[in-house]
């Protein structure tokens, strides 16, 4: 069973949660990225995510691989979206439980912080304006680096 | 030797396409990013990249070899 | 509209949810709290929650009212639950809503801590060996304090 | 003054009621915990204890007046 996983299809989360059930957890944390209206004080319309598939894909089950050895939980899963997204949709889903919220806590955070660090994952934003632009990790435009040219 | 080079998101912008065939004296990917960064007018420093060979991590200093997919990775936005 | 309540029926996390929606919200973080079959190294079978009512809305009403002043969040929300509950039920949810998830995560995790610790409601286990207790907030049995007699 | 006491959780079951209403010269929670803490063998110092009266919380030396409802609560253990 794959723990971490690409959708091109919106994430069902009550649905997904099911895979963290067990009897011995007494904590959940779950953290949800929603596409937002605004990016560094640009309106935004819609977006896109871009992944490197297959090294996506083995990136994000390390990470979560390393989240429960790292961590006292019982389970994690993590999904991303690919492909276009509107204002409100979900982007990415963390799921874990372990006994107790401590280490729930730790370890969805730790996971979000290496999924948007290491997972070959872009971001795209179309802007009100009609421009878009890909964007860096501290979400800058990563067009302010091209070449004067 | 010949090599499959995928882009993307803002690499895949400015060489124009997804991916090529290329023919290359590269033998490392250091070597095959500063061909294909003059060729295409890529902005970013080798610094702020990463590799990837046949979907998996390598050094700039892996051995390629034929027929490998390369793979250089802007800054990563998911989440 | 109440940001906590008291429930005697299950908590429907994915109704309850739409109270965080917000254009400008960026990051959800959630904290479950659901009933273990083991503390303190005995099995457990099912627990009560009791509750001081309305001192329990108010108090918790005020630790959420606390949260929105201390930290930079769109929204937060809290049910609770009291009455009988089984092994896997869900005891408590917390949701938050923010621009940034440093700040959902920080709020979710300081709200669930001021809970446990300010709101008047106490769980009583009932363990596999029949025997049952009302607890201590470190989990421990209040029997051990009654007096000799 | 006549006061109508609530209880709870391991207070509850000590005392072997869930409330009462109480004839008493207490003037204050601190005066009144003394006094039902010794009625019905409550095992709890008053430092382990908060008291609330008329649904808020008090300090122990809260002036009381008739008919008040003042709760003794144990530490709480919910969540």
């Amino acid at each position: 069973m794959k723990r971490f996983r690409l959708s091109e299809t919106a994430i069902d989360v009550a649905r997904e949660r099911g895979a963290l059930d067990h009897a011995a957890a007494g904590g959940y944390v779950s953290f949800e990225g929603w596409v937002r209206d605004h990016n560094d004080g640009r309106a935004v319309r819609r977006l896109d995510y871009q992944a490197y598939a297959p090294l996506a894909a083995s990136e994000g089950e390390a990470i979560l691989a390393e989240a429960l050895a790292r961590f006292a939980v019982r389970e994690a899963r993590c999904i991303h979206r690919v492909g276009a997204l509107a204002i409100g949709d979900l982007a990415v889903w963390v799921g874990v439980s372990a006994d107790h919220r401590d280490a729930a806590f730790a370890a969805c955070r730790w996971i979000i912080d290496e999924v948007k660090r290491r997972v070959p994952i872009w971001k795209n934003e179309h802007y009100a304006d009609g421009e878009s632009g890909w964007l860096h990790p501290d979400n800058t435009p990563v067009g302010e680096l091209a070449p004067g040219g | 030797m010949t090599y499959r080079l995928l882009y993307f998101a803002s690499l895949a912008d400015r060489a124009g396409r997804a991916e090529e065939q290329r023919d290359s004296a590269a033998r490392t990917p250091q070597e095959l990013y500063a061909e294909v960064a003059a060729a295409h007018g890529f902005a970013f420093a080798r610094e702020r990249l990463r590799v990837a060979v046949n979907g998996a991590f390598v050094g700039w200093d892996h051995a390629l070899a034929d027929r490998d997919e390369v793979v250089f990775l802007p800054p990563v936005s998911g989440g």
